[in-house]
């Protein structure tokens, strides 16, 4: 430091500076004990593993910045004339490669206790089956019923098998700090335990195509009981729904019970996330009225105009771009439906004057 | 540029044609070799020794065809840091794949 | 175009061939790619990929081993003879190379054109109805890999017909050495028997593991 | 161009466009980089800012979906493939490297025109699916199955995409003969300047991994065509081996991108603080130990794909390793300011907002890299954030600084310096604005490639997007100085910043020939002292 001579008044500078990453510091704590999340078992540790890497990374940060000012206040060219030339230290070298060593060593066992515990499912858990396809999630009870609401009981640990139906999809619930990708041909799981009765958000976090900033559900956790009941009547009800359509009953009954059918279809298979039920147009054009009308349609490039009817319909399920209505993206990608399912939902979408 | 060239001796090292035809009876004897195995069942072994003795073909390939032994050291250390990456690849991609099974 | 401009290329043996070999380099990873695909699908479907190596004639795959390795030998004593300044022996051996090169793809072509006459290539109805998983794989694989290795073998005859031009228009008396065809034909000579190394793992993934 | 020295390089050579384009002048090569890819990077800030304004209040469109994703598709490819992968080495690599080793070209002009042309005709290839078959909508790294099904034009685009990888592949492969072989008379290794180093390891990064990208995009478009079914689980393949694939390359990539930047910031660092590099040995083999480790942590781009658990938490582990030399360089640069003679220019401003925000990119890579909390950020836009930290505020501002630091060698000018720190200090203050909140909306639980989000993340998204204004605004500010300059700037000394390398020995822009007489070296390239640069 050889004509270094001393800094002018560097002090009172430093002095502000320490404040406010004092202030910062502070504030992550505050955040860490206010701010860390209560929602399921994982988030208040996934909350402190963050919290604690932002801590470290906040200090190192703010001396990184601190001795940066420092050199460029103290050693400025009008200052220091004659810099001294300091080839390196290794002593310093080692110290500042080994503390970096251990830091983030800490950082990954951090990491790795509480991805250990999101990948060691309980025995206990109660199991759901994940379908995510092009853009909707669809959920399978053990005692077959499905939903496209993912409902479970409150303080007890869900056990989720993810698959996908078409390209890569990632069930993601923000609140519960979990994420898994739903692929296509494989298996995935997940778990978690809601902790309080409330309804989050499930988003799909792998893009999937132009659906996929909508591609969203909700997880609601009731008391216990609440979910026992839920179960039981969507039970009784599915059975109800797949007991053949009485041949007694007269046309209209016939076709109102197809219809309800068909609705309960058209939310579970997924239409509806693309396609509205109130004349709003979607990724897709809305059901409503949609029957018995003529549509212009692009077919292999061409305009043509065709009457919507059970075979346009069932068409559009099973070869989705074949004629696709002017106005719309050749999106929707080819349905897994039984005859007797497309027959419901044309039913259902008949109803809709 | 052209002292770095002429401070080395850099001519290229000519072998004999004797050489060549050893070690390509060698390479139709592994040929066999490996033919010949592969009518043995040793299970996943089999697929090992194939590997194994295509291993040896191609180092012998390197070695003499391809000169590696006449070439300066600098052409081995490439080759050398070439076949880790790739072993790297290989290695950790496998890891995943043999832990998480079929499907 | 300036004299300055690129005149000293080709003036500096070693450092073609470290690029060279650091093209081959290249050629070795795309390679690698592919045989990470084939590893993880042999391992998950072993039983497939046992069954499906039946469908292929492991007397031609042979024939072609024995054709590629003698072409690298031809390969190897083309290089020797130029560099003991015997151009014309060179190009003899040359010749030779681009013979057993075409050869090699004639015998390519004849499996090819039974395998697609059968119906068995990438996205046949023939495979889609009749076969797993693992064996729709084996033959995906098969197709691509062979398929880059034998563009890979046109690719090696052409440069080796232009080397053999370069060769015969040596003038008489001068030092191969000296004018950098050495350099070249050495050149040359690695790419080809990087694409011989290649087929050498092929031929047992494919033909053998029955 | 001084009378002393004779004509420089502009002056030399066949005249006209022709005499550019078909020159195998690593200078005149590095130049048409500069021209194409600002070019490139100027298209792609227009797409980044349209992006923020579909996205600056919830619930309100300007462009559809379809279109949104097909404008972050063409974001990410183009500053990925044309601008930050390479950015520095096929610019400033090829314009300073033969000039810093002290040699005439690199070690194959040809091959180097080449690359260029490559480089074009990828490109070009890629803007071709506007007109043929659609832009692509898949995001820049094409995840199967999605590609495959996609019905715009991604087999293009893909193949583009291969084209540009052997570009970058023969440029590296260049710069690794160049550095073996044509050093100057008595550069050993180790007096080798740290950019060139920067680049051997960059240069071995694009020679062994970009293949493997090249035969997996390949994979693909014969996927798209023939049906081979290895990553359509329609057929059996499966899809998370295509992601195995692509990161294999893709995350190396990041060092390709971030090496050749850290090389620079080494040049500038010492020359602004009058004092010889701190630690010159441990950066030049962490550069090397980045490259190594680099090839280790793929992985951690696949924590959420459903890979086993076993290679989740080896990628982890792994993961944390390049932290180590990348938090070396850190430390080195620091304490090259320690007891330095500071001269506070716009190189250097660059430079420690380099240190500054590469430094929150990597402490934000630290959490990601921990597997419980990466499960909550993976793909949110927190990731956003962080990669942007890394590679717009690592390597872009490293470009800038590297931008303004040799443009008075580039091209015989000196730019005004006020307008210069006031473009750095907009785009500083944008980018943060810009990308800080997405740390906080992706730690909400935003995902990422959304274009349209919930309510809750309104206020970090329109803080983002009004700072993308802010941004821009610093970067006219710079254009407008440099272009100015370019005409009626100061003619350039042939050193103005009294730096201590090679390249500034021969006048500025240098003869087509680089130097008069071919150097010989006898000190390190950052010694101040013995070059009488400062007193001793």
């Amino acid at each position: 430091m050889a004509a270094a001579g001393h800094p002018r008044n560097p002090a009172a500078w430093l002095k502000a500076l320490g404040v406010v990453i004092l202030l910062a510091v502070a504030g992550v704590l505050v955040e860490m004990v206010v701010g860390v999340n209560r929602y399921s078992d994982f988030g208040a540790q996934v909350d402190h593993t963050f919290w604690m890497i932002v801590l470290i990374a906040a200090l190192l940060l703010g001396g990184i910045v601190v001795f940066m000012v420092y050199c460029l206040v103290v050693y400025r060219h009008d200052r220091v004339e004659v810099p001294v030339q300091v080839e390196g230290n290794w002593w310093l070298e080692f110290w500042w490669t080994v503390i970096p060593v251990v830091i983030v060593l800490g950082m990954f066992w951090a990491g790795y206790e509480g991805f250990r515990n999101m990948r060691t499912v309980p025995k206990n858990a109660m199991k759901v089956k994940v379908l995510a396809r092009m853009w909707s999630w669809e959920f399978e009870y053990e005692n077959g019923v499905h939903s496209n609401v993912l409902k479970v009981p409150v303080g007890t640990p869900v056990r989720l098998t993810l698959t996908s139906a078409d390209v890569i999809h990632s069930f993601y619930i923000p609140h519960f700090r979990v994420k898994e990708d739903c692929v296509p041909g494989r298996e995935g799981y997940m778990w978690f335990k809601a902790d309080e009765v409330d309804t989050y958000t499930v988003m799909c976090a792998e893009y999937c195509g132009d659906g996929h900033a909508k591609m969203m559900t909700n997880v609601v956790s009731l008391p216990r009981e609440a979910f026992e009941e839920w179960l039981r009547s969507a039970a009784e009800e599915k059975k109800a729904m797949e007991e053949p359509v009485a041949e007694e009953l007269s046309p209209e009954e016939k076709e109102r019970k197809m219809a309800a059918a068909g609705e309960k279809l058209y939310n579970v298979k997924g239409c509806a996330a693309c396609h509205s039920v109130d004349g709003s147009p979607r990724l897709g054009p809305s059901f409503k009225g949609i029957y018995g009308k003529k549509v212009r349609v692009m077919t292999g490039g061409k305009a043509r105009e065709v009457l919507v009817d059970d075979a346009y319909l069932t068409k559009s399920m099973k070869t989705p771009t074949a004629d696709v209505v002017e106005g719309f993206q050749p999106v929707m990608p080819p349905q897994n439906l039984t005859d007797a399912e497309i027959e419901k939902i044309n039913t259902f979408i008949k109803s809709l004057k | 540029m052209k002292d770095v060239m002429e401070t080395t001796a850099e001519k290229p090292h000519a072998s004999p044609y004797g050489t060549y035809i050893l070690v390509w009876l060698c390479l139709m004897g592994l040929t066999g070799l490996t033919v010949a195995v592969s009518g043995v069942h040793l299970g996943n072994w089999n697929a090992a020794g194939a590997v194994a003795i295509a291993s040896t073909k191609a180092a012998v390939v390197i070695w003499y065809f391809m000169h590696l032994r006449y070439d300066k050291s600098i052409f081995r250390w490439m080759v050398l840091v070439m076949i880790i990456t790739l072993g790297i690849i290989l290695g950790l991609t496998f890891i995943d794949s043999t832990v998480r099974g079929p499907f | 175009m300036e004299p300055v401009e690129g005149s000293h290329e080709h003036s500096d043996y070693i450092g073609a061939k470290i690029g060279m070999w650091l093209f081959l380099f290249t050629e070795v990873l795309l390679f690698g790619g592919l045989f990470l695909c084939y590893a993880v699908y042999r391992h998950r479907y072993a039983q497939d990929f046992h069954s499906a190596a039946h469908e292929l004639n492991a007397v031609l795959g042979c024939v072609n081993t024995l054709v590629l390795l003698t072409s690298s030998l031809t390969m190897a004593l083309a290089i020797s003879a130029l560099q003991k300044n015997r151009p014309g022996l060179s190009r003899f051996y040359l010749w030779a190379t681009i013979g057993c090169a075409v050869i090699f793809l004639g015998i390519k072509y004849v499996e090819w054109g039974a395998k697609i006459h059968h119906g068995i290539y990438p996205g046949s109805e023939h495979l889609m109805a009749n076969f797993n998983p693992g064996e729709r794989l084996f033959f995906g694989l098969y197709f691509s890999m062979t398929g880059l290795h034998g563009l890979h073998v046109i690719i090696g005859g052409i440069v080796l017909l232009c080397v053999e031009r370069i060769v015969a228009k040596l003038p008489r008396g001068e030092d191969p050495g000296e004018s950098g065809t050495v350099t070249i034909i050495e050149n040359a000579g690695l790419y080809w028997h990087l694409v011989d190394i290649i087929w050498v793992y092929l031929f047992p993934l494919y033909y053998l593991l029955t | 161009m001084t009378e002393e020295t004779g004509k420089s390089f502009y002056e030399t050579g066949r005249p006209g466009i022709r005499g550019w384009i078909f020159s195998t002048d690593h200078k005149r090569i590095g130049l048409l980089y500069l021209t194409s890819m600002l070019t490139f990077f100027t298209v792609g800030v227009c797409l980044g800012l349209t992006m923020r304004l579909q996205l600056m209040f919830p619930g309100h469109s300007i462009v559809p979906a379809h279109v949104y994703n097909s404008l972050y598709t063409l974001h990410g490819v183009i500053m990925i493939f044309l601008f930050v992968i390479p950015g520095l080495p096929a610019v400033f690599g090829n314009f300073m490297l033969p000039l810093m080793l002290g040699a005439e070209d690199v070690a194959f002009p040809r091959i180097n025109l080449l690359s260029w042309w490559l480089f074009v005709t990828g490109a070009g290839l890629a803007l071709l699916t506007i007109f043929f078959g659609g832009l692509p909508d898949t995001g820049w790294t094409f995840y199967a199955p999605y590609s495959i099904r996609s019905g715009q034009n991604v087999s293009l685009a893909v193949f583009a995409a291969f084209i540009l990888g052997f570009s970058s592949i023969l440029t590296g492969l260049n710069f690794v003969v160049t550095i073996h072989r044509l050093r100057a008379k008595g550069m050993g290794w180790f007096k080798m300047p740290l950019f060139a180093w920067g680049l051997y390891a960059t240069g071995w990064i694009q020679i062994l991994a970009t293949p493997v990208v090249g035969i997996t995009l390949l994979l693909i478009l014969v996927e798209r065509i023939f049906h081979i079914g290895l990553f359509d689980p329609t057929i059996g393949g499966d899809p998370v081996l295509y992601q195995h694939l692509f990161w294999i390359y893709s995350h190396p990539a990041v060092y390709i991108m971030i090496l050749p930047a850290m090389g620079a910031i080494s040049e500038i660092v010492p020359t602004f603080s009058r004092r010889t590099i701190f630690g010159y040995k441990m950066i030049a083999f962490s550069s090397m130990a980045i490259a190594i480790v680099g090839y280790l942590v793929w992985g951690h781009h696949m924590f959420t794909s459903g890979m086993s658990n076993t290679a989740r938490a080896v990628f982890s582990l792994l993961t944390f390793l390049v932290a180590i030399p990348t938090a070396v360089k850190v430390f080195n640069w620091l304490a090259t300011l320690y007891k330095g003679s500071i001269v506070l220019q716009t190189p250097l401003l660059f430079a420690l907002s380099f240190i500054f925000l590469f430094s929150i990119g990597g402490f934000t890579g630290l959490i990601q890299g921990a597997l419980s909390t990466d499960i909550h950020l993976h793909d949110t836009t927190f990731i956003v954030a962080h990669f942007h930290y890394t590679m717009f505020g690592g390597t872009g501002f490293a470009f800038f600084g590297a931008l303004h630091y040799w443009f008075p060698k580039m091209f015989g000018r000196m730019y005004k310096e006020k307008p210069a720190k006031l473009g750095w200090l907009l785009m500083f203050l944008g980018f943060n604005f810009l990308y800080f909140p997405l740390f906080i909306a992706g730690f909400m639980g935003q995902p990422r490639r959304y274009y349209d989000y919930l309510p809750k993340f309104a206020v970090p998204n329109l803080v983002s997007t009004i700072g993308s204004w802010i941004l821009v605004a610093g970067l006219i500010v710079l254009a407008v100085n440099l272009i100015r300059a370019l005409r009626f700037g100061e003619k350039a000394p042939a050193n103005p910043w009294k730096a201590a390398t090679l390249e500034w020995e021969t006048s500025s822009p240098p003869p087509l020939e680089n130097f008069v007489e071919p150097p010989v070296v006898t000190q390190g390239p950052y010694d101040f002292v013995g070059k009488g640069l400062v007193k001793g």
